[in-house]
């Protein structure tokens, strides 16, 4: 399967299938994953390939669903379970804090507790309310849990397998809006673990940090401050927990600025730890202050005005411009 | 096999007041409604159809982001909606549109979700109709909220709470059922039971006898009805609302009805389910019916006719009309909302909009 | 009145095979335990007894931060654990103390929750009994995945769910029981209803005919026995583990009990109820009625006697044993039990903690 | 009423007594609240005293709880809900989440909702499991709510007054470990609304912003300062949303060094926050970066180790310490 063009939602699916071939033990289950494959088709045709037992519907309950699922996890399988958007995993919250994320602890480590929370996320595809929310932030600010959200084809691929093979419950976020756009990939490709981000691009200037839909997002502004004689350096973070301090910090410490962009409302937010760990980290390297592009704190807005809370190239642009070129 | 079981296990086949030929059937405690209450309700049904099918046309046009039908269930967008009083409250969800306009919501603001305007665009207080909710039977605790709070203020209010087949597997629903049967809520609970949770069948959502068996855990009286026929929803659903008007606490009313088209126009139903499944529920429509029953009935005159079909072509053209033009939406309603006095973050971050939007069109 | 409600509805009255007067009735649908298992039986109960009493007088001392008795409930508690086999799972609540020590786990090891040492002391799989459940009914939907992990793997493993009269006014004890229902996981959810959740009341949490009464709503079988019967008890909950194993799905199983004393020794129940609603439930006292019983019918041997005795002593004598040396618990474990690798951001802190301590030592 | 010695919990008994005096539809509902008072007794005598309409005991289901108190401020009425322990909060995470803070929004202000939702929170009580959270960040996070933490007494009464005549919901924080503590208070002073924060203490130094629990440890890691020679501001919050930009930004420009104090676990926090936007605000001014003093980021340890958890003098002076003064 080297060199093939295809979508994230086609490589997540290939994801699914390649873990539940490999390991008899995998599963995967939740509101209309079954015949249908999903309201997004990421299990389009697990059912028919790995049977009902393996890729199965269940009832309309989200809470029922991760509470099953560690249960299932305590007693050998390993399943990934999909919370059909994000905003409805919220009648799961309780399970997901109380329980998903301290269940090895509470144990000093006897339970572990291998599974996997997929949810659709975040904005752009011009959903009604509680179609489009980044809930990322309450997942990592929960001890215990591991937080990752691919932005590339061939990261959605790998980010996946890893999860499923993490000895720990990952809540993996899948960036709606790129499920559908293909890439060329080459999914036997070796590509690194959960916990470490990649630089997308390289540039002196300044940095800017992301993950998920935003990458896409940064990379396009590069490319346009590029054009207009700056260069910047994006760091696509892949995960949030386990935060890739190091490169991070060494991307900013070369640039001596940066910007970071995330969809999710920025109050009390991973970008706030971004923006606070940074600064904590490479305080007199910093020629301005870190700036933050994100969605404003308000609900998510209906599809006709989605454009004005989604962070863009422009605003990117504007943040970058704002860091105080005249004073370095 | 006492008393109290007797009071909340349903009958024990759902009532049926109209079969699927139109041929009328005694019911021991159910009375066939008025013939103007059946006249109203056919204009109604009629009415109500045409909303599903031009809302349908709309979404195919772009003019609607997305609109999940209730084709086929419209007897019990109908019923639930002609059982209330003026003060009662409704509290809809996405599917129940139609409802929602019986109930005299304009039409087009009924539309503001799924149009992608606002997340909501009537006023709930002008006929007592709550936002449609979204997340599954989430606002089953606020009906009970609002029904518990009538009561408190001596008032003699009815709560009539909508959900889905699907929606009876969540918690929230479990909670209502038992909050308003402690504190005597005058809160109907009203299943549409269609058949279908998006893809999955109600077989693999509760292997319970009937969704309105679930009544007894909750000491709620439990009752099942033709949910394509108007007469008998409207006979159970009267009834129950009547006896949560009288202090008697929340009712269970579920409907059997079917989803004959896919969830929304976003999905592929072929995918889950064959056709043959169908057909057998098209024969069962709940507007031939009616038809059939009012015209050997002698009842479905030409002017009633009429009467429907005007009914049917103004709500269509208002729909036409109302969601052609671009609406606009100002952005600075980001802000102004989410707060009576918006906070010095909120005003900082609508600055910065109106600022980016004046430098945009400078 | 069809056959499916006469499956699903529990016995009109609570099962009971011998009173509070310790004199045996006979019942249709369920026998007499055998001698040997009543014996047994009564050893576990004048234990769990001792292991309430001394484990209450231990918190007087301070020796544990808080402990909830299950003080009268015995009989429940020692069923449930009785009726498993080997291989069976069991989720406890923190009132289950007991059970869980009947099931064979070490009394230090169960009580060091409630000591403060650490969140769970035992380890689950050595006798397959889950972490003690503080948010309520949460562990009940673990228990249908434990379930049906095991019928996934052709294992005949049943698990026993524990919960109490509040719990069950959780959305998840309805989510447990739904799902369980509809994938026919061999739970027995058994519901100690005694009469309380802190403060509250049961006609404050329910107006349902029984606890029960709520099986039939997913399907499921409910029964119900007198809390306090031990004989009761052991056939009804035997009855609904095998039932369970030979793939009849779930069962419910409310028993009715009462919480003697306060909900924990934090607690002061004179704020909510009288006395004298409490001096009733003395007289039914779970040992004092099988004590009856087994004197009566002859089996009450002062061999048995000693050892129950016997029994009780020791695990008293090791409650106070253990209990008694300050534990020490390493400060580092904070760090290493969160993931299998600490992340980087753990081995940071965990590492400004050693750093910390080692300048507060020096 | 005037100059009276009471504790934390007397004052919130107190205020609730007061708003139910002066407002009928002032309602008190949750678990436990009636006859027993509640298990810190903060609802003691409310149902003897304006009985079972006005203050009652509901079933045990926090999302049935807060639901229900969604539907009366929909019809007329001031609900206050008290969540037993504020890890019990999160069964109603969804209406909070995406009703409680959403229904102003959805109805563009057609629909109030005015409600408050007590939260006994954080630790320092010797507490087990899932009774010592500090969840404030996810409320934090969460547009549409207005997040309260009041850290005296006479706070208690005031705020818990300003949040109950508040006309949108407040998720009200009350630090556990404060109830019993008392102190001379005069409740008919006039005191600030939500939105504010206070100097607790001056000094040119440094400037130390906590809220809530953290408050008083911060006032002992100040006197412990002063006593070596080192002046610090305090600055309290009494409310995370809104936050008082002004007073903590002048307080931080003024010192020139900052050190955030707070119980909960520091990733992706409110503590996040308040350095990023402090750092946005103030960076030219700073010295040195704003050092953070929180929770580590673990779950709420068993009582015999949550010292090691919550924020002390010693580890605030050290945090101080560390300020880079060298460097000034
Ligand atoms: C809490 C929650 N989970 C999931 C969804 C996604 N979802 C929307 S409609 C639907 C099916 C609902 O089925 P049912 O309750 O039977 O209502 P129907 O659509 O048939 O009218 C699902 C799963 C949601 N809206 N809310
Ligand atoms: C989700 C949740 N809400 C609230 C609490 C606080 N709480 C602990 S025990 C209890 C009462 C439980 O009553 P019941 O289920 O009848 O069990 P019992 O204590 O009588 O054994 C409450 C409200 C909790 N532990 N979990
Ligand atoms: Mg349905
Ligand atoms: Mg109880």
């Amino acid at each position: 399967m080297t060199h093939q063009k295809i979508s994230m939602a086609q490589a997540l699916n290939q994801a699914l299938r390649d873990a539940m071939t490999a390991d008899d033990s995998v599963l995967m289950f939740g509101e209309d994953v079954g015949a249908l494959g999903g309201v997004f088709r990421i299990t389009d045709g697990l059912t028919a390939e790995f049977g009902e037992d393996r890729c199965f519907d269940t009832p309309l309950a989200e809470s029922g669903i991760v509470g099953m699922a560690i249960g299932l996890a305590m007693n050998g399988m390993r399943p990934v379970v999909e919370m059909q958007f994000d905003a409805f995993g919220y009648p799961a919250f309780e399970q997901i804090v109380s329980h998903v994320a301290k269940m090895r602890n509470r144990t000093r480590g006897r339970i572990a507790l291998p599974m996997v929370i997929r949810m659709p996320y975040a904005g752009g595809i011009g959903g009604v309310e509680h179609h489009c929310d980044s809930s990322e932030g309450y997942y990592a600010h929960t001890p215990g849990l591991t937080v990752v959200a691919p932005s590339t084809v061939a990261d959605a691929y790998t980010l996946l397998r890893r999860a499923i093979e993490w000895p720990d419950p990952v809540v993996f976020m899948e960036p709606k809006k790129l499920y559908w756009a293909k890439e060329e990939v080459d999914l036997t490709e070796p590509a690194p673990g959960i916990g470490t981000a990649v630089v997308r691009r390289e540039g002196a200037d300044a940095t800017l940090i992301a993950y998920g839909p935003s990458v896409p997002v940064a990379m396009e502004a590069a490319e346009a401050a590029a054009a207009e004689g700056r260069e910047l350096t994006v760091v696509d973070l892949r995960s949030v927990v386990p935060f890739d301090d190091e490169t991070v910090c060494a991307a900013v410490r070369r640039t001596g600025r940066a910007v970071v962009v995330a969809e999710a409302s920025g109050f009390a937010s991973v970008s706030s730890e971004i923006v606070a760990r940074v600064t904590e980290r490479c305080f007199h390297s910093l020629a301005a202050p870190v700036r933050r592009v994100t969605g404003f704190d308000i609900p998510y807005p209906p599809p006709k005005l989605e454009k004005f809370q989604l962070p863009g190239v422009d605003r990117i642009l504007d943040a970058v411009d704002d860091l105080q070129w005249e004073d370095s | 096999m006492t008393t109290v079981e007797e009071q909340l296990l349903p009958s024990k086949e759902p009532v049926r007041l109209i079969d699927q030929d139109g041929v009328l059937h005694d019911h021991s405690s159910y009375q066939l409604p008025t013939q103007q209450a059946l006249v109203d309700g056919y204009v109604e049904l009629i009415k109500g159809r045409r909303i599903n099918d031009q809302a349908s046309a709309l979404v195919r046009q772009g003019r609607l982001a997305v609109y999940p039908s209730s084709h086929g269930q419209e007897a019990c967008q109908v019923a639930a909606s002609m059982v209330l009083a003026d003060g009662d409250w409704l509290f809809p969800t996405y599917r129940d549109t139609v409802t929602i306009v019986s109930r005299g919501v304009d039409p087009i603001e009924t539309l503001t979700l799924l149009r992608g305007d606002w997340h909501s665009g009537y006023d709930p207080y002008a006929r007592n109709v709550a936002p449609q909710s979204t997340p599954l039977a989430t606002q089953l605790t606020h009906a009970v909220g609002v029904a518990h709070a009538a009561r408190l203020k001596g008032e003699d209010t009815v709560v009539m709470a909508l959900c889905g087949d699907g929606a009876t597997s969540e918690g929230d629903f479990h909670e209502a059922l038992n909050f308003a049967a402690v504190f005597k809520a005058p809160v109907v609970f009203f299943v549409q039971n269609n058949g279908f949770a998006i893809s999955v069948p109600l077989s693999k959502q509760t292997v319970a006898p009937s969704i309105a068996h679930k009544g007894i855990g909750y000491g709620v009286p439990g009752e099942r009805a033709d949910g394509n026929d108007l007469a008998g929803l409207l006979a159970v659903l009267g009834q129950a609302v009547d006896k949560a008007r009288a202090g008697e606490g929340p009712q269970l009313v579920e409907a059997h009805t079917y989803r004959v088209q896919a969830h929304t126009n976003a999905d592929d139903a072929t995918r889950y389910r064959q056709d043959d499944e169908v057909t057998p529920w098209l024969a069962k429509d709940p507007i031939k019916r009616l038809e059939a029953y009012l015209s050997s009935a002698g009842l479905l005159s030409d002017d009633i006719k009429r009467r429907a079909e005007d009914a049917a072509t103004r709500v269509a053209q208002q729909l036409r009309d109302g969601l052609m033009p671009e609406p606009s939406v100002d952005p600075e309603e980001l802000f102004t909302h989410l707060y009576a006095v918006p906070t010095p973050q909120l005003a900082e971050q609508a600055a910065f909009l109106r600022d980016e939007l004046a430098r945009e069109e400078a």
